[in-house]
């Protein structure tokens, strides 16, 4: 039976080792000052913090839940610091780095997992859709977008492009690749950025994909990659190439980000019932934040004032992010109605005012519900 | 300019209209391009407007809904058209929880001016899934819009008004009555036509209310015509979502009956909603608990069995005894 | 045998009691194994059936419907777990145009005994798509049981009786309730149990109905409870298709008032049917139209507001005194 | 940009060519009889009588649609005849090659074209399933089969597999590509047969995927190959190599038959306006059933005694056909509430016992809705 699955081990592409020594890679040359790379060794602190700063929130009762990027720093930030401001990115709803990237405030960014708002940010303001929780339903809508791109005539020199973000988790969804799919027939600007993290909540990558997930590409006629998930610079080198091509009006690219998620799904789940805690110890070896801080440190471009500096923004973000989550006001009952259509509505307008009513009933009578 | 018009031929027109009248207009789907649609609703629009704007896709309901989602966010106005009513449902997750959610999820900042297009119903004679009333469905969904025709007047502006809502509607064409024929005035400015959020008092009468919608219409008005004891109001809904009760209200005020019809299965169906609610409203108008004349609650039928299946003259006119004999 | 058991641990004993009697029945769906699913369900099962009989499966949920279809035919007996009721959509082709039409397509030929199991219902809090009460779109589906539980006792015997069944079942669970605990009698023998078939008579009284299950079965009695002006029969529904219509009409027609209650939005929720079904055959007996105290028709607000979205003993006694104001 | 994608022109394995010269292929060697040639070729006859017999009685009005199998014999014929009594064939609707096969007569396979059944035979007693309308679904039921005999210790020696049926468009569909990787991450004894007809309905294959079809497989995890659709051996020689592949539990395989649709989608349908006629006449050249003739011919293995015989069989089969159709009892009205559920149902069963009163309303007032 001849067999036309390459059983060999996929390749990873990396340019800076765990160690921090930048080794490159012959097929993404990355020309990238020391400025630069104290630029996303920042992002990668300061998004990190923002997350932990979560996870406290929640924990102390502030956000309903979190879901925790510790471990995908570097897939996030070095993918989305490839974006320009024509670019329009796609996330599902761990992707924080990439809001970090795109300009979204932490109160924007905590009002879904506080429970205050469904969105939180203006997607068109800053290139960046909302959070999509249903697994895989985003792919869609980037693929849908690429090709709103295409046919603005918004391709070539100056073009724009599109980043679809999702789980290894999303890649067994029909509709990423219903998204794969349509986005290769209409060779759409699109770039899919799989981060996985060897894990769907409890289920091992395995369970999800017997063939490296970056594979899936060449069976839809478009090139797929694995980039090490936990090196910014390659992730940052992988991705700018592939949007580079996709708004060359090359079409669409897979990028397997390969990182690990160091933390629980979400603050509601409990990792230690299925996986082993040796597995977190080897991927701390492979830290995102980690090497680029020995880079720095090993070639001398950073010292220890700019580390504490880094470390000062870090604490008064993490206050900025305290301090905004507590300020997010609570939204008035009657906005249950608000915005279910943009056309006038009698059936809605009608409900609105019986609860408004039903609401004036309890004024006065004390507290509400004190019947 | 009045032009006699099929109910397809004038969907037809109407696409055409907001194709030229705004260029963000897109057409998607399966087969609807070179071959203009398995009803040629689309038919010659690939050939006017090229293959950008007149999209065959590939075979994925859920692609379809999903990327014409993501072309709306981007600012085009996709009409997209499931191919037959039994196809929709790989669609429905992005339909119910994306297309109808976005906006409110938004808190406003984004529109997804998005049409479905679903040629409806039964009585083709066709194989199973070609022959579903799935409306029940859409009308329990907030968030979105649903719209159906009975005539080519409606067919003609009702598509056009769908596409410029800035909500997401559903367009179901009742299949077949695609080939009645009537005259339309294309000539009326946009603005002038009927809104499709109004019912229409399709008859008037005085004794009962008939109320039906789509392909069920044609039957309520001959219920009435055959209906020489009585006098049938006959409303068509046309507004599935939200649906205009004042002027059902009104009508069953004066009439004090209210028997409907539709090819949708009988629980849950879209008549549940309505005998709900205008019984609620109307309690002491009403001279008989309203009577629902529908399909029975079977997955539809071998079409050798339709004709029994599907509400006919005779069991809207024995549902209008029902209702006169309390 | 009594053991005092939360909802959620009594399904989870229902589960293992039925893979006990019965080789062929399977677990499936997303973290059901060693995680034991999300709400731990499923816990312990996979360490003592092991992985082949209770399934991690792939996340895709058509995928996790078709497959378990497919085992079914093979003569397996598949429980799926939809993680959340907003996740259930991808599987509506696969449940609607396949499971629920397959015996009948098949006359009788292929039997599909599948259980879904969908924890449903808001109040816990959770981001969106994790609070829906998708119970509308079954009921409108024919070929399809559809039951919930509102009670320990409910759950354990329940989940064995849609085991049993030869028809699919959509099984909802009220996900806010699955910690509330109470003593289930686990010695009884399977053919004793209280169908599910029936609803049941949670607290009899005299002056109006009170409809309601899942969730809303403890909203309702602490209703009946408050009201110290009226004397409130409480029914659970437990399935909610096909509908116990003689016991619930005996009710009304002894009352002359119906109110119910539910999560799911107003417009063509369950109640729809019922309120109609139920106008109908007791048209001569009711003094107040059907009042429904439900979500309003808007797509499931941020958690922040849902105390406000979901129907509360507030608005269940508000309902009750507008039955009475006619 | 490393391109994962091959675009070398794909292999196609053929055994027959269209001139009747039997070439063999290295990898799938084929013991076959002259007998067993012989037996094909007639399948291969008769198959297409019954389907022209169709045409024609749909023109006729005794049939409501059709879709004719033209063209599509040999990937059917051979496809089915690699199937053992202990397997099962998922088919789509277009399969009549396949349900020949199985056993199927006539009669039950066009009751669900005239409209009396929406099935028409047992599928436990022929082991093959209902054809399946709605795109892709049954790929999963399939899969799921598969998982089925997996776990019934039915993989090994003397072990079962499954076949599943779908056109090239259904590789479009999410449940197609959610049962590719359900089969692939189970290992599941699953042969998913791909009849690349070149047209969904009137979309040609480039619609669909930019990549040729059987490469998906390699994505997933799993071996696909292109077998030339009208060479009945190679169908037969590579279909017997997947099933035994997965009988003995090493997992799916994708086969994709490249073949044509020598007729409209369905009796509804005018190719005319989406295809040019030269396309047809170049496969007519590569007809499925003149090759197998010739290489009979050609090498004195059929004279023409047996070629008449088989034409008279054709003749009587398409006889008994007609005959069977025309006699297919239309159902009573009162089975709208047969099978609706196993278990009794007293709504169902109030809706059946009003709608016999109402129709025996009728009785005596002459006409049915004699009003
Ligand atoms: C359609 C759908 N099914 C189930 C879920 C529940 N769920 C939320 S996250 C998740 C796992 C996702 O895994 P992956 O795609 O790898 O992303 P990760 O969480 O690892 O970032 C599941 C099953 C969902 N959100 N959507
Ligand atoms: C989900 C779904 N969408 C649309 C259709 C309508 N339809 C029937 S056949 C067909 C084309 C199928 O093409 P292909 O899979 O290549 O099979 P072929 O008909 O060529 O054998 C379409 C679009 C359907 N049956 N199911
Ligand atoms: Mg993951
Ligand atoms: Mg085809």
């Amino acid at each position: 039976m001849s067999d036309t699955t390459a059983h060999e081990e996929p390749e990873l592409i990396q340019l800076l080792t765990p160690e921090g020594e930048l080794t490159g890679h012959p097929d993404y040359p990355l020309e990238i000052s020391a400025d630069e790379v104290r630029a996303l060794y920042r992002d990668l602190v300061l998004v990190r913090r923002v997350d932990s700063e979560a996870v406290s929130l929640q924990r102390q009762g502030e956000l309903g839940l979190w879901a925790s990027l510790l471990g995908q720093e570097a897939a996030q930030i070095g993918s989305a610091r490839a974006l320009t401001d024509r670019d329009m990115a796609f996330p599902s709803y761990r992707e924080h780095g990439v809001a970090w990237c795109r300009g979204i405030e932490p109160e924007e960014l905590l009002g879904m997992f506080r429970g205050v708002t469904n969105g939180g940010w203006d997607p068109h303001e800053h290139g960046l859709h909302l959070y999509t929780i249903v697994i895989g339903s985003q792919a869609l809508h980037a693929t849908g977008y690429a090709m709103g791109i295409q046919r603005d005539g918004a391709v070539g020199e100056d073009g724009s492009a599109v980043i679809a973000y999702f789980g290894d988790g999303a890649t067994s969804q029909g509709d990423t690749n219903e998204a794969f799919n349509f986005a290769a027939v209409d060779n759409a600007p699109v770039v899919f950025f799989c981060q996985n993290n060897q894990w769907a909540i409890s289920e091992p990558q395995g369970r999800q994909s017997r063939a490296p997930i970056y594979r899936r590409a060449a069976g839809y006629g478009f090139p797929g990659m694995r980039v090490d998930g936990n090196d910014v610079l390659a992730c940052l080198a992988v991705t700018r190439a592939a949007l580079t091509n996709a708004r060359e009006g090359n079409g669409p690219t897979l990028v397997e980000a390969f990182t690990y998620r160091m933390g629980a799904h979400t603050t509601n789940d409990d990792p230690s019932r299925y996986r082993a805690s040796a597995e977190l110890d080897e991927w701390k070896a492979k830290d995102p934040i980690l090497r680029v801080r020995r880079y720095l440190e090993n070639n001398g471009l950073a010292d220890d004032a700019f580390f504490a500096s880094v470390d000062e923004e870090a604490e008064r973000i993490g206050e900025q992010v305290r301090t905004q989550c507590r300020a997010l006001p609570d939204p008035e009952p009657l906005e249950i109605f608000d915005e279910v259509y943009a056309e006038p509505n009698v059936h809605i307008d009608q409900q609105r005012s019986e609860f408004a009513e039903y609401l004036a009933s309890f004024e006065g009578a004390g507290a509400e519900g004190g019947r | 300019m009045t032009s006699k018009l099929t109910i397809s031929k004038a969907i037809n027109a109407g696409l055409r209209a907001a194709m030229e009248h705004d260029p963000k207009v897109l057409v998607m789907g399966e087969d609807v391009g070179r071959l203009g649609g398995v009803f040629r609703v689309t038919d010659g629009l690939h050939k006017d407007f090229g293959a950008d704007r007149v999209i065959d896709t590939p075979l994925a309901e859920s692609g379809i809904v999903g990327t014409a989602i993501g072309m709306a966010l981007r600012g085009y106005r996709p009409v997209v058209e499931i191919q037959f009513d039994g196809f929709f449902f790989p669609a429905t997750n992005q339909t119910f929880t994306q297309l109808a959610k976005m906006r409110r999820r938004s808190a406003g900042k984004l529109s997804v001016p998005l049409v479905i297009r679903i040629p409806y119903g039964g009585g083709i004679g066709a194989v199973e899934h070609h022959s579903e009333s799935p409306e029940a469905y859409f009308t329990h969904t907030p968030g979105l819009r649903v719209m159906t025709i009975a005539n080519p007047e409606d067919a003609y502006w009702g598509i056009q008004q769908a596409i410029r809502s800035e909500d997401p509607v559903i367009f179901l064409e009742p299949k077949r009555r695609y080939y009645e024929k009537a005259e339309v005035d294309t000539g009326t400015a946009f603005d002038d036509a009927l809104s499709m959020g109004a019912a229409r008092i399709a008859r008037p009468g005085t004794d009962a209310t008939l109320l039906a919608y789509g392909p069920m219409i044609k039957t309520a008005l001959q219920a009435a015509e055959a209906d020489t004891d009585h006098s049938l109001e006959v409303i068509d809904l046309r507004s599935l979502a939200p649906v205009d009760y004042p002027t059902i209200v009104e009508s069953v005020k004066r009439t004090g009956r209210l028997v409907l019809t539709h090819e949708a299965t009988l629980t849950g169906g879209p008549g549940a909603e309505i005998a709900a609610r205008v019984t609620e409203e109307c309690f002491y108008h009403l001279e008989s608990p309203v009577i629902r004349v529908t399909a029975f609650d079977t997955p539809y039928p071998q079409s050798r069995l339709e004709e029994h299946y599907l509400p006919d003259l005779d069991r809207v006119l024995d549902g209008v005894d029902r209702a006169f004999a309390y």
